[in-house]
């Protein structure tokens, strides 16, 4: 916690460039001896639909190749979710610095949507609070994606095993 | 009581608003109960409310259940379970 | 693993630039949901010594500004080690790609030392056979490090929680 | 029967060899055969294989435990557990 800007929280349109952030988080933290990074980037494939919704909106969904990902957020509820979430990991892991950025708006496929990188002296904090925060992201914070295809556009379903792979940190330590 | 309800995402296209002010009749003083009052105004709302899709709710950006009460000026929010990252 | 440059391990004495290493894993995988990146890094501070070591070499061992690291490896068992431990993560998870790079030599503080990066649909696999393949580097692979700084050098002890940490696959699952 | 022996890191440095060619007499088949024909060379060989430190063994470039045996012309290899990432 010894740079101001090792903590940097961020949602935003423009694309970002991992390198220059996980560089810029090094410089920030020049006493880490592990950085973890997650990059979640949109697929190139519809998502899985739910069995109750599947082709409600569109016969299509489930299948076929994606063009597009919109993401909506909440702004003000966004950024206070995702400093909670990064207060959470703070208080559980020794880490020395975080980056988090969340894009919005419309994204092509393969695009990245979401980076977390996570810096620390050694690498299992790096390693648990980087899962732990993606983990409470999914669950916590209000982003809503839709897939944009040919053939139409659906939203995505929440996926039960996001709440899970959340409350195995609750039963953890 | 006056508050303010945002949408978001599929049920923001089921309602067909962003967001609006209303004010609420005496007896509406929770989460619960606005739905319920929300979903007088027809079958869109009704069938929005009625327990057949998760409909997760905060009040002034904080997660809260249903049970969570109401105080003038609120911003109230409804949204389907969240799905980024 | 559609592309043949989705796996790529090599131990090198030259830096490498984690955002270049990044976007062509990337590339190489382009039905890539997740993208997971361990970097390791020479700390700026000497590693505690264990007790029964310390001060044996050098009065100053276990604290202190450190220089440099001098690597270390065993030619020809190091590639055949760290293509063991990728092959024991492939056929674990679902994985598309990897890069794996390992620096030998004389490493500056700061410096990165060693680059693990997953990618797989979705993020457990990555996270998880990411975390795996440091786990097992760090018991498997013939490295070793040399601390340099003003007052001495010494070789780093082997950490008994590097053992521990490999264990616990081993129970997993 | 003919070995070559490898040493690596601190190892190196004690016994002042990075490798050499030996030929082990009759009886010495196993890995700590080995140590112990070479713990007859003197002080410091009979000290780093006392087992007050850890050295590992690889015979080609496989870790080993110290019942492995060796045959003609295999290369072995004596170093510390390892500390690379």
């Amino acid at each position: 916690m010894a740079h101001a800007d090792a903590w940097h929280i961020c949602v935003q349109a423009e694309p970002f460039e991992v390198g220059q952030e996980l560089n810029a988080l090094q410089q920030a933290t020049p006493q880490a001896g592990a950085i973890v990074n997650f990059i979640g980037l949109v697929r190139d494939q519809f998502s899985p639909s739910e069995a109750s919704n599947a082709g409600a909106d569109n016969p299509d969904t489930g299948k076929g190749s994606l063009e597009a990902m919109q993401i909506e957020h909440y702004p003000g509820m966004t950024e206070k979710a995702l400093n909670a979430i990064a207060q959470q990991a703070a208080a559980r892991w020794p880490l020395l610095g975080l980056r988090l950025i969340h894009r919005i708006g419309r994204l092509e496929a393969q695009a990245p949507i979401v980076l977390v990188a996570t810096s620390s002296l050694h690498r299992q904090a790096a390693f648990e609070a980087c899962a732990f925060i993606m983990d409470y992201l999914k669950t916590d914070a209000p982003f809503w994606k839709k897939e944009i295809g040919p053939q139409g556009e659906h939203w995505v379903e929440a996926r039960a095993t996001d709440e899970q792979a959340k409350q195995q940190w609750k039963h953890a330590q | 009581m006056n508050v303010t309800i945002l949408y978001f995402a599929r049920i923001k296209e089921v309602v067909n608003y962003s967001s609006e002010q209303v004010s609420l009749p005496d007896g509406v003083e929770t989460i619960i109960a606005l739905k319920s009052w929300l979903s007088g105004r027809g079958e869109v709302w009704k069938k929005l409310f009625d327990g057949s899709s998760v409909v997760r709710a905060a009040i002034n950006h904080e997660l809260v259940d249903e049970l969570a009460t109401l105080d003038e000026g609120d911003e109230v929010a409804f949204f389907p379970p969240v799905t980024g990252g």
